[in-house]
Formats: structure tokens, C-alpha cells, sequence
């Protein structure tokens, strides 16, 4: 049973106690609902954080950007070719900070997700928040950028207008920002898509996100040539926060509720502004230089490989 | 906790112990010619014609009567652009591990080893085109369809630190399939690094040549492909983010004729020429003249 | 050579006495409310209907009944958006002259000038938009269309420097049809000039927000206007470079619906934000204060 | 008589010329074609400019670099849209050293002319200038301009991809470019698509192109509401290399032989060559801080205008 099914059930607990008065009875299912979820809720496999992380009433970025920060003022554009509804950005406040927040917006409706293209940018979104960066790079202003896109979107206008130079180029200059980036994934950290606003000094993952290189179905239907297999190559992608904090490629994992971070959004959103005020202070004392430096050190030793000694090589490279 | 994994994919390399420490121990050398096997006929992909290996090997790989270009393995490659006994091969000894522990990935890996006889899919060193010093790396797509896993990544990024400390310029002839997913999130950040480490480069002023071949796509042309000074391809090449498999199943529509195709993406702007294999020696050459302190 | 021209310039000039030493002595100062011609009527260029000239003003020169953004001087734009009697203008005493000896163009200006009660169609000066001090630019329509000769590309340029020596956040309001051709060649250069000084006030990593309002065209579009860190425009506001009329001309063909107008803009990824009147104020107040060193 | 039909009547004398075999006859003839070349074709109107400006065999860019340069390899691409054809660009050389040029292509036939929009740039056009000035910049090499155009393309796809902003977008660059930028008016240097590219250190035009705000044709429409009058427009606006030189606005004048620079390529070009090789060598001994301050410096002195004493202001200016 997956989880999806598991919250069908928590519901329908949650509805009957709605319907009772009886205040003896409501105890009872009440303890009936607390016992489901910490027995049934609480170890999920990485498929059900998969479903977790797509869950059609997941936290999107605006509702993110609502909760957690005092102001926000969105702005558009990339200045040359249109303007991207997959990315929203713009200047927030936090705690009486200035800060750059930029994220991947999925809808919550069918018209929503058609106006921001189910959360996959084109290359002039990609565009747009390299701008956004640069500007904050300018005014000195810290980066959040909020992490939630299924991937890069395969079609004839995005490979028309150079989506692999895009996010080649937002990584290019990512790299060399000198503010902090902190980069929290909130729901689908899909591929190349999630890292060209990924490149952080500080990367956290909600932690019913996910993070990979492909999606699972994508994964079972090139490896396995069997896309229903989608569950198993969930499992084995290492593609939940667990899995990339033990990797070592992330910061950190910000807690959700059980059942997902749907929820409860206060209090996801209340995890993540904690996340986010304990990075900004963490660089509070560094220099540009530092901060460039950190972040180039964090990418440059990612690797899993081995290399033979040179030493004991010097003798056959010239 | 990351050395635990690795740990534990030492222990299960150990099982496999004849594919476990099989590096290379002699570097690659450029020679004048590529070794071609002697009376054998081989078939061009293009116009299904079919000519002596020698004659297609003499026409630099490019089939006498369509011009199609055949694919190139890393070596003959560096035959055709780099003086000879110019290349001096850097970073051997990489090793492939295997991240996600994926039944046959080493086993995969250890067979185009020998197949291919190189450690992975990328090749640097430094080399002389027409006398003029450089640092050339390749990409082999007959090594995993020339994917990006750990070991490419960093032998990638460890080519641009070495023309960095040379104060040289790069060329890379790309040709890849993609991040590889066998070695999942790794992969990924792979281009990162890459672009990072280009980021430095770019910053000291030296010079990027990035050579698009046929294919180059996913990770790579979403990274360092993408980012050169100057960004030439051969004709004719497959050049995108996304596959056009994947894009006709997403669209449910019919590609345009030529599609991410080099001349196409020439037209869209996104490279700088497509040269022929007839005359990338001599372009290149006029490229690292022309940025030469002294022409 | 140019002294020459300069002095042949003034020598006219001295024929048209009376408007030759026509700058305003008095600086001008934004007060609370503009003056309103009291019951006087106006009719909406958009719904044609007619109201109260008082009713319009008080609803920030908005129609109320279709949401139709009037033109507005310099001097309304001013007591709308900045603190009353904070507005301290800078930059008088500019004569514009006659570099191609146009017949009746002095005698134009002088008309403007007298019309408008301004210099040019530029005035900027030191401010204060809910006690956060900058420096604001303000071009109006009403003078000779706010196209921009020598004497505006002069004010603007100098209003950018003045930002730089105080360190304000700069914001200008646009309204212009253009290059000002009756200037010939000096007109063009000023955008070269404008672009030029605000790539130095940029690298000093101070504000600029451009305000783009009805019509922002031509020689202005290609140059300061264009490059504000921030971009706003009033809604329906007529932007672009080359002219509609023009293009309809050149391409034989009728444009689409809303081209060339703000939301248009926005869409095309050109503008951050359309905002209407009622919210201006309120909206580059916060941008000042999100762009101060401490909230 | 306008110069083009002076030049009809001086290729019928040529004509003549070549179909005699008789000395003497020649001679006359040849006497004929020189004092018809001295007492007729020398002393031009600004509109005889105009016309010579836009001459049909006028020399391109291509031509230019062709004949000036000894190597040249084209580059192309804004890297985000399209290959704008009406801006060519690349890297060439000139008596031994790397310069990057970058000119305003028209071309000969009508379907050349189709493919570069008659040298009217579109905004990827604009913004492939500007990646090819920026290499320049990484590498230190001068930037010779070549201009001719008759300006921004007033089309849907040129406002739509926001032609105001690459155009605003290269004059602010071109201002803090720290390498020397040499521009060059070949043919019509029509307003901001002309400025666009050529915001030099020095400013040349050949002796018979024309610069200037919008065309002739454009300002008698405008001013006149009379497009007929063009004639009349183009000696008002002082249009001429003679007039801007004149205005201060150009460092100098690049000789054509009589008749226009299309009747003797080649000295045209050498004029050129030398023009180019005398401003390269002139900037050598500069620093990029005075490459940049100067050039700035010539920009912000433009200006027709007069300020009354600002002493005599202070009483009146708090
Ligand atoms: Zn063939
Ligand atoms: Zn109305």
C-alpha cells in the first residue's frame, strides 16, 4: 500500500472524527488516527516519497515564498525573449533581509500548470533567473532559489533557443556569484532542470523531496526498456534526501509532517524559514571571496571514483 | 558517510578481481595513422555504400561518396588533428566505481576497457597542432556512448585545471550521449563541476575551444560543451539538451527536418561554424594562431 | 570647428531676443496636489466619457470609470509620487539651440518652454519618497512630444551623475516619442551618452529604476529607458523602439492586438512588473527600501 | 543632374574609350573622361552622397574585409535565438595582428538581400555583436566596426524580441569596453541600428557615406509630411562625412576616389587599411583605463547646447 492510498485511508479516519461529538468516541478515533500515522506513515519507501513529492496539494514556490517570507515583489523577464511562468522570482524579505528568491512554480490547476508549463522552464526562464542572480550579485542580496521542476522541457522551441546552453551558462555563472546561494528542494529536483538554479553553497531537501538525475520512469525505461517499472528504479536511484545526504552532495534535510509536507504547510514552511535564517547567518561572515571559494571547493570534490596512486604511476607518464 | 559508500563499492570491487585494477598503464600516443585493418570493407552509415576500410580511413573518415562523417574513436582523433607523436596523455588511472550498486554496471565497464582500450570515455593531454602547443581532450562515444559519470567529470575538469596551470589553450571534441545514469546524482554534478572549473579558465583569460560531434547531447551540451569561446561541429552532427526520441514522444508531433542537427543550430546561433573534417586541423590551427600573444 | 557652429547658434539666436534668456529662474517644487483648473471638465480618450477635471485628479489622473491612464506633466508626476515639498530640482538654466538652423525650431522651444513652464522636456532633482531620499528624473510629453535633443540627453546624463556623487538610487519616469530629429546627429548621440553614464553609475552598484509610461519610443526605448535594473510601466503604456505606424507600414500587414503595449512587454519579457498608478508610489517605495543598505 | 547620372554618362564615355583602337582618338577621349571626372563629379550635394551612399555596387562589409584584412574567419551567433545574416563577424588579421571586426552586411543581389534584411539588423543581430566585442575584450583585441545600414528593422519579430534593449544594452557595453573600438562608416549609417555597433574610440566615414538620425526620406516625411522632398531633408540635416566632421562628431575622413568608392575598390580599401592601421597603432601605447575614459569622455562632450553661468544661478538654485 502505498502512501497516497495510506492518506486515502488517514482521511477517511479524519473525516469520521469530524462527524462525531461524542466526546468519549472522539478520543478513541483520535488515538486510532495518531496510532495509524506513526505505524503506517512513518517509513515510507523511496517510491512513496516520489508520490510525496508530487503530490498535487505539494507546497509550490509562491505558496512557499507566502509563508516563509515578510514581503516579496515579483519581477519578469529575461529581457529578450519572453517571460518564463515555470520560474517566479523576484526580491523578498526575511527578517528584515533583502534576499533574491527564485523558484520553479508548478499549478495546482490544469490551466495553472499549462501557463507555467508543469513547472519545466524554456531556456528564457533559465535566462531570467540568471538575470535575477546577477542583479542580486549586484545589490549584494543573498539567493534562495526554490527547487521544484520535473526537468528541462523536451521541445522544438526550448532546443530551438539553446536549453543546454542556458543551463550550461546559468552553471557557469553560478559558480562565480559572489553572495550565498542557498538552494532548497521542495519537491521534484529533476535533472538538469533543477541544478541550473541549483548550484548552491548551501543545498537542503525537504525531506519527502526528491533529486536525481532522471525520473524513475525515465530511469526503467532506458535501463530496464520497462517505464512500468518505475517503483523499483525509484529504489534504486538513491534519489530521496536520505540517499543524497549520505552521498554527500547535500547540506542538509529539512523535516516535514507525517504524511507530507501538504499537511501541515505552516509548519514545513516554519522548518524551511529556520533552514534558511541559519544559512544566511552561517555566511554572514564571509567575504565574497570565501563564499566563491566554498562553493567552487563543494562542486569541485563531488566525484565517486578512485584514482591509483601517482606515484606509482610516475614511472610510465612522462 | 560518503567514505562508508565507498568502502563498501572497494568490497564488492574486490569480487571482481581481474576487472579491479585494470587501468591502463601505458598512455595513448597520436601516431600518423590510425591502425586500419588491412582488406576489410566497411559500410557508411548515410548512403548504405560500402568501400575498403583504407579508403574511408585516407579520407580522414568521411565516406568518398556522401561525406558522411564516421563516428571517430578518441584516438584516431587525435591522428587526425594533432601533430604526430605530439600527444602526451594525462590522468590515467582513473577508476570507474559503481555508486548505486547496479547489477553488471562494472562488469559493463570493464568490457569497454578492453574493447576500447581506454580507462574511460574522455582522453587529455597535451599535444602540438602544426607546432603550436595545446590541451586537447576527447571524448570516445564507442566508451558507454561517451556518458558523463564521475570518472569523465572530473578527468574533464581535470584537463581544464591542466591548461589553466599551462596557461594553454583547450580544445575538446565532444561526443556524448549524455550524464550517465548509472552513477545517478554523481553524474548530475558533474556538470557542475565542469562548468565551475570552466568559470576559472574563462576568469584567466585563455582560450576554449569546444568541437561538437556527432552525437552531443544531455548533460554534456547542457555544460562544458556549451560553454566555449568558440564552439565549432562537424556536419551534419546531433546536437541537444534532449533527445529527439524524447521530444517526438512529448510533443506528439513530427520533427522538423534537420533538427538539432549542426547546420540547424548554426542557424538558431548556436554555434559558431560547422568545418568539415577536412579542414578542422587547419581551422583550429588559424584559431590558436590568431590568439597567440605574437601571431 | 564646432566653436564655430556654437557661435554662428548664438548669433542667431540674438536675432530672437526675447527667447533667447528664456530659462526659469525659479526651480520647480512638487506640492501635494497639482493645480486643478476648478470646474472645468475633461473627456477620457479611451471611454469618451466625461468627468469632473477634480475628479480626475483625485483619482491620480485616472479615468474612473475605464481605468484609462492620462497623460501627465512633469510637475503631476511629481507631486504623485514624492514627499510634498521635498522635490529640489536640480540641473536649470539649460538653452537648448538650433544645430541644423531649422526654420521656426527656436521659435517652437520658446512656445514649449512657455506652454510648459519648463526648460526641456527633463527635469530631475533630489527627493524623498516616504522620507527615503533619491534622486528622480522626470520627462514630459507635453514638451515637444519628450523628445530627446542635446539639452535632455545632457539633464539626464547629468541626473545619473548627480545619483553617483550623492550614491541615491536613481528613478526615472519615460515619456518620450524619441530622438529629437530636428538636432540631427546630436540628438542620436545623446543615447550613446545616457547608456554610457549609466554603465558607470551600474558599476558603482547603485538603483536604477526606469519607469516606462505613455509613449516610451524611439531614440529613449534604445537607450536609458531600456536599461533600468528594475523595469516598471503603467499599464496600456505604447513601448517600443520602431513605431506601429512604421510597421505597418514596412510589413504590410496589421499588428496584433496589444503589441507593443506594456502587458505585451511583459509577456515578452521586457518589463519586471506593470503597475498601475494607484500602486506606483507604494511599489518603488518598497523597491527603495529593499535596495537600502539596512531595512 | 544627379551623380548617378553622371555616371551614367561617364561609363559612356568609357564605353567609347574601350571600343576605340586609334591613339589620338584615345587620347581625346581619355582627356574628355578627365575633365568630365574634374568639372562634373567632384563637387557633390549631400544628396549625390546619399545616392553614392547607397550605391548598388557600393562596397560591403564582406568586401571590405576581404580586400583590408589579410585573414578572416566569419563566427556567428547570438547563442540564444538566431544568426542574425545582417551582421557578420569574426576574427581577421592586419599586418600581423588579431582584431575581431564585426560589420553591417548588404548585399548585391536581391536574394542576398533577403537573407541580411537589407543590413537591417534584427536584436539577435545586436546581441551576436556584442558576444563577439565581449571576446574581444577576454582577448584583448581592438574591434574594428564596419557600418552600413539603413537602420533597426521595424518589423513585429525585431520589437517583439526587444530591439530597444539590445540596442540600449550594446552602447552601454560599448562604453566600458577596454579594448580600442575602431568604427567605420562604410555606406548609410542609419540611426540606432548604425550607432548600435558604433560606439567607437574613433569614428571614420568614407568620404561619401552619410550618418545621421533617421533617413532623409524618414525626416521629410516627418517634419515636411512630404517623403518627396527627400533631396531637400538631406542637405537640412547635415548628414555628410564633410558636416559631421564639421560637428565634431567623427575623428576624421576616409578619401574615395571621384565618383565613389566603387570605382576603384581597391584604393578605397587601401585608404581604409591605412585609416585603421594609424588608429591601432595610435592606441597602442593606451592603458584599457584610458581606452575606456576616453572613449567615454568623447561620448559625454556630445552635446549642441549652451548653460547659462551656473554662478549666477546659485542665489536662485537651494
Ligand atoms: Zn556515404
Ligand atoms: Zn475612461
Amino acid at each position: 500500500m502505498d502512501i497516497l492510498k495510506k492518506e486515502m485511508r488517514l482521511n477517511q479516519l479524519e473525516a469520521t472524527l469530524k462527524e462525531l461529538d461524542d466526546v468519549q468516541a472522539k478520543a478513541e478515533i483520535n488515538e486510532k488516527i495518531e496510532a495509524y500515522k506513526n505505524n503506517m506513515m512513518k517509513k515510507l519507501t523511496a517510491w512513496d516519497r516520489v508520490l510525496l513529492a508530487r503530490h498535487p496539494k505539494r507546497l509550490t514556490a509562491k505558496d512557499v515564498i507566502e509563508c516563509v517570507f515578510d514581503e516579496f515583489m515579483d519581477l519578469h523577464g529575461d529581457r529578450a525573449f519572453e517571460d518564463d511562468q515555470a520560474i517566479v522570482g523576484g526580491i523578498a524579505t526575511i527578517e528584515g533581509r533583502a534576499v533574491t528568491v527564485i523558484g520553479q512554480q508548478k499549478g495546482k490547476t490544469t490551466e495553472e500548470n499549462i501557463a507555467c508549463n508543469f513547472a519545466m522552464p524554456h531556456p528564457e526562464g533559465y535566462r531570467k533567473a540568471l538575470r535575477l542572480m546577477k542583479q542580486a550579485e549586484k545589490f549584494n542580496r543573498p539567493i534562495i532559489t526554490l527547487i521544484d521542476t520535473p526537468g528541462a522541457f523536451p521541445g522544438i522551441g526550448a532546443e530551438s533557443r539553446g536549453q543546454g546552453e542556458a543551463i550550461a551558462r546559468n552553471l557557469y555563472e553560478m559558480s562565480g556569484l559572489k553572495v550565498p546561494v542557498i538552494a532548497v528542494v521542495l519537491g521534484e529536483g529533476g535533472s538538469g532542470g533543477a541544478l541550473a538554479i541549483g548550484v548552491g553553497n548551501h543545498v537542503y531537501m525537504l525531506e519527502n523531496s526528491i533529486y536525481s538525475i532522471l525520473s524513475p520512469e525515465g530511469y526503467a525505461s532506458i535501463l530496464w526498456k520497462d517505464a512500468s517499472k518505475a517503483k523499483d528504479a525509484a529504489e534504486a536511484m538513491k534519489l530521496t534526501s536520505y540517499d543524497l545526504r549520505e552521498q554527500g552532495i547535500i547540506t542538509g534535510i529539512i523535516k516535514e509532517p507525517i504524511g507530507g509536507a501538504h499537511r501541515h504547510p505552516k509548519n514545513t514552511c516554519l522548518n524551511i524559514k529556520d533552514t534558511i535564517m541559519r544559512s544566511l547567518k552561517h555566511f554572514d561572515s564571509y567575504s565574497a571571496f570565501e563564499i566563491t571559494k566554498e562553493r567552487y571547493n563543494t562542486y569541485r570534490s563531488i566525484g565517486f571514483l578512485q584514482r591509483f596512486n601517482y606515484e606509482n604511476l610516475k614511472g610510465v607518464i612522462k | 558517510m560518503k567514505s562508508d559508500l565507498l568502502k563498501q563499492a572497494f568490497d564488492k570491487q574486490k569480487a571482481f578481481k581481474k576487472h579491479a585494477i585494470s587501468y591502463r598503464k601505458k598512455p595513448l600516443e597520436s601516431t600518423k595513422t590510425p591502425d586500419v585493418p588491412k582488406g576489410l570493407y566497411e559500410q557508411c552509415d548515410a548512403c548504405k555504400k560500402t568501400f575498403m576500410s583504407e579508403d574511408i580511413v585516407n579520407n580522414r573518415f568521411v565516406c568518398p561518396a556522401c561525406h558522411h562523417h564516421f563516428r571517430l574513436r578518441a584516438v584516431d582523433r587525435l591522428s587526425l588533428m594533432v601533430d604526430s607523436h605530439s600527444f602526451i596523455e594525462k590522468g590515467l588511472g582513473y577508476i570507474t566505481l559503481d555508486p548505486l550498486f547496479i547489477d553488471g554496471y562494472e562488469s559493463k565497464i570493464a568490457d569497454y576497457k578492453k574493447r576500447t582500450g581506454l580507462d574511460e570515455a574522455y582522453i587529455y593531454g597535451y599535444a602540438q597542432i602544426k607546432g603550436l602547443p595545446l590541451v586537447i581532450g576527447v571524448m570516445d562515444s564507442y566508451f558507454m556512448m561517451g556518458s558523463m559519470g564521475s570518472v569523465v567529470g572530473e578527468k574533464v575538469t581535470k584537463s581544464i585545471e591542466y591548461a589553466m596551470m599551462k596557461k594553454l589553450p583547450l580544445v575538446m571534441f565532444i561526443a556524448s550521449g549524455g550524464a550517465r545514469m548509472q552513477e545517478g546524482i554523481y553524474s548530475l554534478m558533474q556538470m557542475a563541476k565542469t562548468s565551475g572549473a570552466l568559470k576559472k579558465f574563462n576568469d584567466q583569460g585563455l582560450l576554449f575551444i569546444s568541437v561538437l560531434t556527432h552525437p552531443t547531447t544531455g548533460g554534456v551540451t547542457a555544460s562544458f560543451a556549451s560553454l566555449g569561446d568558440i564552439i565549432l561541429a562537424e556536419p551534419k552532427a546531433l546536437i541537444g539538451f534532449a533527445g529527439p526520441r524524447v521530444i517526438k514522444q512529448t510533443i506528439k508531433q513530427d520533427l522538423p527536418e534537420g533538427f538539432q542537427r549542426s547546420e540547424f543550430l548554426l542557424e538558431k546561433g548556436m554555434v559558431d561554424k560547422v568545418v568539415d573534417r577536412h579542414h578542422m586541423r587547419d581551422t583550429i590551427h588559424q584559431l590558436l594562431r590568431f590568439h597567440q600573444k605574437e601571431l
